[in-house]
């Protein structure tokens, strides 16, 4: 259910950047793709009723009911990774304006498509 | 030209000359309207080809140059122009009262009266026009003096060049003009 | 001295040439010449040791009769055309990357013709391409070096292709072998066959090939002209020669639907060679430049050189090898002499000049004798393989391309005497009126191509010798050859008494003329006008649109290059299509082809897996 | 013998270094970039284990034959484009310092998800590089596609992780090749998005016309040779060593890269601003090489991205200077540029010609290669098609080169009054490392043989890809 | 090749002038009487001829006297090549294609000349008769190049001897009918008969190629023409109407078809050149291909009479 949630979101995300052209909502599609993808790592991660796989003596007998490491460590990665791009993004943006004074990618450019 | 005088050709000459006699090739100037009885003196009727005459396209294969009518200022320049592209002997022969006195036209501004005052004529055909039994009788008369080396007007034209020449500048005057429009 | 060293020695000589170029621009032309002729004399010392192979790391050669043949064409048009360089030096934007791409492709030339290989002879061929593109752009279009590179590309290219396939079922390169495997499988020896043979139809010029050369020879330098029009066309011969030798065409083939006895492939291009002869030579009677005329000449030629070789016969394919020198020669000393008029007017335009003769009647002579050979008329070399040609097609019946040869041999009547008629005789135009005779130097190699060409229409056999070696070698019968004679199936040709007879005639056509009396001379200006009078020679001069009358029968027809230039469009506009459906400047078209290409991969895992 | 984790770390270390010696940081750039370069040679060969987890299970570092050929090309061009716009390049140190890790991380990873890290790290330089044009919504519009590029590559990347269980490369593709093709589309599409974007192919290259169009002599270098060579290699690491596609798949991978050359160089064939010729080319090989890994024919995809980066590094960075100092790239109104600059025009020509494919360049050994490896494989319809593009490809070079040598209007003599003046395109080094590696193209072509034994050296490639044809084997009709 | 090829060279030579002259004064009585005139004396060719020997001349510069040479030696030296009932001055070099392309010498020698001479009539006349060549002699060509395939023999010689002994139905005239046709209208375009002699058109270009020419000049294009109809004609006849077992039934033929010619011409009209173009590439071009099919395919002429 969560992985088509999260599947939904990635074309959500996708819509987004297909439809507008307004930057900032191009951006937030960006955004909405990347966390879409988040949820979709954590989720084939994700064990039912799993442990936190973090070594204790605890644990150390049920090792098979682990959640994934992996996923989790992907996920922040990847979390981090969209922030450096959302950030850029936003610094573009920024640019963008202040050369010519809209958010439209329609305008920006003078409507030279080069 | 001059008739009385005496016969020195060499015997090549008399051979030539009875080539020429027996091939008359000629270039019609056809001026005024004496053109017109060519083409009865050349077809069935009288067939000048029987005597080896012929018309030409162009000066340099022609024997006799034949002007067929009045002459201006201006179509004698041409005349004489033709003229001097003909290889010798070659022989003129003025067509009509008009190449003799200017015909009836010899009181205009333009006309040339006499044509022997310009290129040595061998043979005058009179009439106006003269009909195609005396075309042929002239033609006849000029073969017979061809032969007889009596068709000495290219030599007289040669030997008299400057006496001509003025004649020509006189009535003509020099050409100035020079491109493709004038003369 | 093996190959390798030799061609090694002429790239040497070529870097020098550029310096000495770069330092002093007259003595780099002499470089030329002196490089040029050293090549020729060490291909021409290298007969003896035909039948040698050699090899230089990837690059193998074999020393054939056919290869020393090709290289004497081609180093004969350019040591000759060397003479040239130094004169024209100065006009050059480049003269020493003209010296030195001049003898790099020379070099090419020679490496080409010597290939033990299919890699080497492909990888000579290219550097000829190049470098004489490069030449071509000196002269006076840049499109025409662009037209002849492009359709060289196509040659090369379907070239490697058939070298590439046959490699790929014989595993071999070598020039000898190379295509033997392809017996097995006839469609695939079709391919190869075509593909092969396409880099030789587009060097010739034979359609729909052949709009480069009236661009290239008309428009190139006036001193690489005789060399493209005399040498680089017969590289193309060379490729026509393997197609039907080292290609055993004939046999691999000889189950094929068969048209006179000839396989139908092979038919076919011998048709292409028709329709170039009729092509060249219709075009060449229209052509107001002198150069481009020449150029569909060459054309024309072409045709004649490319049905000759492909008969492969005992008397056609003798007549195709020997019209290749024969034209070569001649339609190099053509060019030259058109350099040479050029030189002194600075212009190879028709209308523009006239009378030349009354200024250069050496190159006057020049220019006929050679035209005389071009036009296949006695007693020059050209008739001797024209003759030839056409006793191979009769001996074979070929009815439809004999009908294209004799048109382009009476055609080339009409097209040969134009410049004659407008460069050489007819007015003297005022301009040209202090004109002078080229110097000897630049006479020196006209008049050799002219005695050359004379020599090969009285003493044909000397050619002729060599080229029944080429035939022995290609494993043919030999055109039979008795001292001064040529005998054929269907009659025999004495070119020697020939020439005798023929100056019998003119001698007493001479005597009777001098015996008579001397002609007055008079002026051109004193001609017959209808006594009108005219002062300009430029007007009483007839040169421009010739055949007026017969011109407007075809001048509706279509003009090959402008399927070219449709096709380029096409390529362009296809381009522009890319450009606006995937380049445009926003990411949401980006991204709808990505979902596209997404639907594409999820049909091809799920539904056509 | 060296740790090829140093490749990456040192420059790593010393992007962070720049960032504080400010002063400095030119400095610093090129001597990472000479010692990335020196460091090639005494690389050790082999596996690197990272964090002490031996794969699959940890990250681990492939240095083979193809990893050391791809950081061949990366870091010696890298090193170029830093030598020949060195003042540009100071001002980036950062930014190309992290690229420099980024690419040889890329190279040498032998894990998906670090090759994912490290192209991330590579893409946001180059989304700041591109930004260097001063249009940034062409930076935006690349760092819009580059980023749905990351997300595809991510989904991808877990969809195989949750089908395999593995991110180790070695480990998937033993694992990817028991599995049912058709189950691998999905991944395979959605990898193959991620790898397109920073690899010029269809139908995500849609960023190059704006950024390779405005780049200048570093940019342009940069991305068309350093940055597409990268992503080329790891698009065949993936698609010819890790998954293999076969089927309709295969099919369509081929089919994409078949499109993007053939379209690539039609769109090249109409451009008169040189970067555009440029760029449309640079794609439609990056497609050829792309179909080469795809048919699994490695050795000549190397070849072909070797001779194109090396030949697009020496043109783009000729066509950005003309742009900064002539203030166009229009050829029609460069007529005779080179007059003035022959050396430069000199290396100019000879990248041209190997490119299209001129005997004794590189190019010609990459093209009979390409065409040896299909016809082996007794693929026909494939070379005919190359062979065409090919001729496309020289017809629109050779259009440029006559018209930047030569001055002067149709229809008439060159006239060498008419020729652009102005000479010294290049600074003394810049114009000796240009025309040093066009100088490398033609001694390459000159020995092919050697050049190839060199790419494919000892270890050969992945799937033990060699050259298809040796020219000096071909003697004595083997 | 010895001295008595060349005098019997010489004496064809001479023969040839005098029958062909002779010849084209009596067809010039016929051509009269066609119009219904008395016509010239049939002598009178000669004394044209010699009359214009003797008169002076015009040159126009050297190449218009060596046009002239040379037009008149190159037809010379064909004329000696032609094989009349049998009899050739220099044996084996009858060749068809040789005697062809040998008459071109002359042809450019006049064409060189007439152009030399700065005329531009003269020019155009040249221009004309090379469009006029290249019209009638494709077909012509098309059939004796199908005859030489048929019959393995180029040399006009042979050809011609092969034709006789079986009376007219030996003759390929009648083996090929549609080539005979188009031979005998294709000889009408060689000797610039009417209706294909707009190349010398009189009153539009002045004569063309011969504007120029006076005294010994056109004395030599007339007895180049002489020459050249000789040739002409004798070559048709030989190819296709059996030339002639003895040199009387020879000259017979010879007679007969060239008057044949002269009294067609003499009822025509004249074409434009670029009818003259049309008109040969219409009705004797198809004629000639579809002879040509016929006989390489079928045989059918070739072998049917033996």
């Amino acid at each position: 259910m969560i992985r088509i949630a999260s599947l939904l979101l990635i074309l959500i995300g996708l819509y987004g950047i297909f439809s507008t052209r307004n930057i900032i909502k191009i951006l937030i599609g960006i955004n909405i793709m990347e966390l879409g993808v988040n949820i979709f790592i954590i989720t084939v991660g994700f064990v039912k009723d799993g442990l936190a796989p973090i070594l204790s003596p605890d644990s150390l007998s049920s090792a098979l009911n682990y959640v994934d490491p992996l996923a989790q460590a992907l996920v922040l990665t990847s979390i981090v990774i969209g922030l450096g791009i959302t950030a850029l993004g936003l610094v573009f943006a920024r640019k963008i304006h202040a050369k010519y004074g809209t958010y439209d990618l329609n305008k920006a450019g003078g409507g030279e498509d080069a | 030209m001059v008739l009385d005088e005496k016969d020195n050709r060499s015997p090549w000459e008399k051979i030539g000359d009875y080539f020429s006699a027996n091939s008359v090739w000629m270039k019609w100037y056809c001026t005024g309207c004496g053109a017109i009885e060519m083409p009865p003196t050349m077809t069935s009727r009288f067939d000048m080809e029987r005597l080896g005459m012929g018309p030409m396209a162009t000066p340099r294969q022609a024997d006799v140059l034949l002007i067929t009518g009045y002459l201006s200022t201006k179509t004698l320049r041409r005349v004489i122009y033709s003229y001097e592209q003909m290889n010798s002997p070659r022989y003129v022969v003025g067509f009509g009262s008009c190449t003799v006195n200017g015909g009836i036209y010899y009181d205009s501004y333009a006309t040339i009266n006499r044509l022997d005052m310009y290129l040595p004529v061998d043979l005058y055909i009179a009439g106006c026009m003269p009909r195609p039994e005396a075309i042929m009788n002239g033609f006849a008369k000029l073969i017979d003096m061809i032969k007889k080396g009596e068709a000495r007007g290219w030599r007289h034209y040669q030997e008299n060049y400057e006496w001509y020449k003025k004649n020509q500048l006189d009535s003509l005057g020099e050409v100035i003009i020079k491109d493709e429009f004038h003369e | 001295m093996s190959i390798a060293v030799f061609l090694a020695i002429l790239i040497i000589l070529a870097a020098a040439s550029f310096f000495v170029t770069a330092a002093n621009k007259k003595a780099g032309g002499f470089a030329t010449v002196a490089v040029s002729l050293f090549a020729l004399a060490m291909v021409l010392s290298m007969k003896g040791s035909v039948g040698g192979e050699q090899s230089f790391m990837y690059l193998g050669f074999s020393i054939t009769t056919v290869g020393w043949y090709f290289s004497v064409v081609m180093l004969t048009a350019y040591s000759m055309t060397s003479f040239f360089n130094p004169f024209w030096m100065k006009k050059m934007i480049y003269p020493a990357g003209y010296n030195f791409l001049y003898l790099v492709s020379m070099a090419g030339t020679i490496g080409m013709f010597f290939a033990g290989d299919f890699i080497t002879l492909f990888i000579f061929w290219e550097t000829v391409v190049w470098s004489s593109a490069f030449i071509i752009q000196q002269g006076k279009s840049r499109k025409a070096s662009y037209v002849y590179y492009v359709l060289s590309a196509v040659g090369s290219m379907a070239t490697l292709f058939a070298i590439m396939l046959a490699y790929s079922v014989s595993g071999t390169f070598v020039i000898r072998d190379a295509f033997t495997g392809l017996a097995g499988s006839p469609g695939t020896a079709l391919v190869v066959f075509l593909a092969f043979i396409l880099s030789g139809l587009s060097k010739m010029g034979i359609f729909p090939f052949h709009v480069w050369l009236p661009e290239a020879h008309g428009s190139a330098p006036h001193t690489f002209s005789p060399v493209l029009s005399g040498g680089l066309v017969k590289m193309g011969a060379f490729i026509a020669f393997l197609s039907v030798t080292a290609f055993p065409a004939y046999e691999i083939f000889g189950d094929m639907l068969k048209i006179m006895g000839i396989p139908a492939p092979i038919y076919f291009l011998m048709l292409l060679g028709a329709l170039s002869i009729i092509i060249g030579t219709l075009m060449a009677i229209k052509q107001e430049d002198a150069k481009r005329l020449l150029a569909y000449s060459s054309v024309a030629n072409g045709g004649y050189i490319l049905i000759g070789i492909l008969m492969l016969d005992q008397v056609g394919f003798a007549g195709g090898m020997m019209h290749l020198m024969n034209h070569a020669l001649a339609s190099a000393a053509a060019f030259l002499a058109i350099a040479a008029v050029a030189y002194r007017t600075g212009t190879t335009k028709m209308s523009e000049m006239g009378g030349m003769i009354h200024r250069m009647p050496v190159t006057y002579l020049v220019y006929l004798i050679s035209i005389i050979s071009m036009a296949g008329i006695p007693p020059m070399g050209g008739f001797v393989s024209k003759w030839l040609v056409f006793q191979g097609l009769a001996d074979k019946g070929l009815l439809f391309i004999a009908a294209a040869a004799f048109f382009g041999s009476i055609g080339s009547f009409m097209y040969v005497f134009r410049p004659l008629s407008a460069v050489f005789l007819g007015q003297l135009f005022t301009r040209d009126k202090d004109v002078r005779e080229v110097g000897f130097f630049m006479m020196f190699p006209m008049v050799v191509l002219t005695l050359l060409t004379l020599a090969a229409g009285v003493f044909p056999n000397i050619i002729l010798r060599v080229v029944t070696e080429i035939q022995k070698s290609a494993g043919i019968e030999p055109v039979t050859l008795a001292r001064n004679t040529i005998v054929t199936t269907n009659g025999f040709l004495d070119a020697f008494r020939v020439f005798i007879v023929f100056g019998f005639g003119f001698a007493i056509a001479f005597v009777l003329f001098i015996v008579r009396r001397k002609s007055r001379k008079v002026g051109l200006m004193d001609t017959y006008t209808s006594a009108e009078f005219i002062h300009t020679p430029e007007l009483l001069h007839y040169s421009h649109s010739f055949y007026a009358p017969f011109e407007r029968l075809y001048d509706k027809a279509p003009d090959t290059m402008n399927m070219y230039k449709k096709i380029s469009a096409g390529i362009a506009e296809l381009g522009g299509l890319v450009e606006a459906v995937f380049y445009g400047g926003k990411p949401a078209k980006t991204i709808f082809w990505i979902m596209a290409a997404g639907m594409v991969f999820f049909l091809a895992g799920g539904v056509f897996r | 013998m060296l740790n090829p984790v140093l490749t990456i770390a040192i420059p790593l270390g010393l992007s962070f270094l720049s960032v504080i010696l400010k002063k400095k940081r030119g400095w610093v750039l090129l001597a990472a970039a000479c010692a990335n370069v020196v460091m090639l040679f005494f690389l050790e060969k082999g596996e690197v284990v990272i964090g002490g987890f031996r794969a699959p299970f940890g990250i681990n570092l492939i240095l083979d034959a193809y990893a050391l050929a791809g950081m061949a090309v990366a870091g010696t061009l890298f090193l170029a484009a830093v030598l020949v716009s060195r003042d540009k390049a100071e001002r980036f140190s950062t930014v190309l310092l992290a690229a420099l890790a980024g690419i040889n991380g890329m190279l040498l990873t032998g894990d998906l998800f670090n090759l994912f890290v490290f192209m991330e790290i590579t893409a946001i330089s180059a989304y700041l590089l591109s930004s260097a044009g001063k249009k940034p919504e062409h930076s935006f519009n690349y760092l819009v596609l580059g980023s749905v590029g990351s997300v595809f590559y991510l989904l991808g990347l877990i969809l195989l992780y949750s089908m395999t269980g593995t991110l180790n490369m070695a480990e998937m593709s033993r694992l990817a090749g028991s599995m049912e093709p058709a189950a691998l589309a999905v991944p395979v599409f959605l990898i193959f998005t991620g790898i397109a974007v920073e690899a010029k192919l269809i139908p995500a290259g849609g960023w190059v016309r704006g950024v390779l169009g405005n780049s200048d002599s570093l940019t342009g270098a940069l991305f068309a040779s350093v940055y597409s060579g990268a992503a080329l290699f790891v698009f065949g690491r993936i698609f010819a060593d890790v998954l293999l596609s076969e089927g309709a798949v295969q099919i369509v991978l081929i089919l994409l890269g078949l499109l993007t050359f053939a379209f690539g160089e039609a769109a090249a064939f109409r451009q008169t601003s040189i970067r555009r010729i440029l760029l449309y080319s640079s794609i439609g090989q990056s497609g050829l090489a792309a179909m080469l890994f795809a048919t699994g024919l490695i050795f000549p995809a190397v070849l072909v991205i070797i001779s194109n980066s090396v030949s697009k590094f020496v043109m783009f960075t000729t066509a950005g200077k003309i742009t900064e100092i002539h203030g166009t790239d229009d050829y029609r109104e460069l007529g005779g540029l080179f007059r003035g600059n022959r050396l430069i025009g000199t290396a100019f020509t000879i990248s041209a010609l190997s490119l299209t494919g001129i005997p004794l360049l590189f190019g010609f050994y990459a093209k009979l290669n390409v065409l040896a490896a299909y016809f082996n494989g007794r693929n026909y319809f494939l070379p005919a098609v190359i062979l065409i593009l090919a001729m496309v490809e020289g017809a629109y070079f050779i259009r440029l080169l006559i018209r930047l040598w030569t001055p002067g209007k149709e229809g008439e003599e060159p006239d060498a009054g008419a020729a652009t003046k102005g000479t010294g395109l290049f600074k003394p080094v810049g114009a000796a490392v240009v025309f040093i590696l066009s100088m490398a193209i033609l001694a390459a072509g000159l020995l092919p043989d050697h050049a190839g034994e060199f790419i494919s050296s000892d270890g050969g490639l992945p799937g033990g890809d060699a050259p298809s044809i040796n020219l000096s084997l071909t003697k004595g009709g083997q | 090749m010895n001295a008595m090829n060349f005098v019997y060279g010489f004496l064809v030579l001479v023969a040839v002038f005098i029958f062909q002259t002779t010849l084209t004064g009596i067809n010039r009585k016929v051509t009269a009487r066609l119009q219904k005139r008395y016509g010239a004396r049939w002598y009178q060719q000669f004394l044209d001829i010699f009359k214009a020997m003797r008169k002076d001349s015009t040159s126009h510069g050297w190449v218009f006297d060596f046009g002239v040479i040379m037009a008149l030696g190159g037809i010379m030296a064909t004329v000696i090549f032609i094989p009349v009932a049998g009899f050739e001055a220099f044996p084996g070099l009858d060749n068809v294609f040789v005697i062809s392309y040998l008459l071109a010498v002359g042809m450019l020698g006049m064409a060189m000349s007439a152009a030399g001479s700065g005329n531009p009539w003269a020019s155009i006349g040249v221009a004309r008769a090379l469009t006029n060549m290249l019209a009638y002699d494709i077909p012509l060509m098309i059939v004796i190049f199908t005859m030489i395939f048929a019959f393995d023999s180029a040399s006009v010689g042979e050809l011609a001897a092969m034709q006789q002994g079986m009376g007219v139905l030996g003759w390929n005239a009648v083996r090929m009918p549609l080539g005979g046709i188009v031979a005998v209208i294709a000889l009408l375009g060689m000797l610039g008969k009417k209706p294909f002699d707009s190349f010398i058109a009189p009153a539009e270009i002045a004569s063309g190629p011969m504007v120029e020419y006076g005294g010994k000049h056109l004395g030599f294009m007339f007895i180049l023409h002489e020459f050249m109809t000789f040739i002409e004609v004798s070559l048709i006849l030989n190819l296709f109407f059996g030339g002639g077992a003895t040199i009387w039934e020879y000259m017979l033929k010879y007679a007969v078809l060239y008057t044949f010619t002269t009294i067609i011409s003499g009822v025509m009209p004249r074409f434009k050149i670029d009818q003259a173009v049309k008109y040969f590439y219409r009705v004797p071009l198809a004629m000639a291909v579809v002879q040509g099919l016929v006989v390489i395919f079928t045989g059918l002429g070739v072998k049917i009479w033996f």
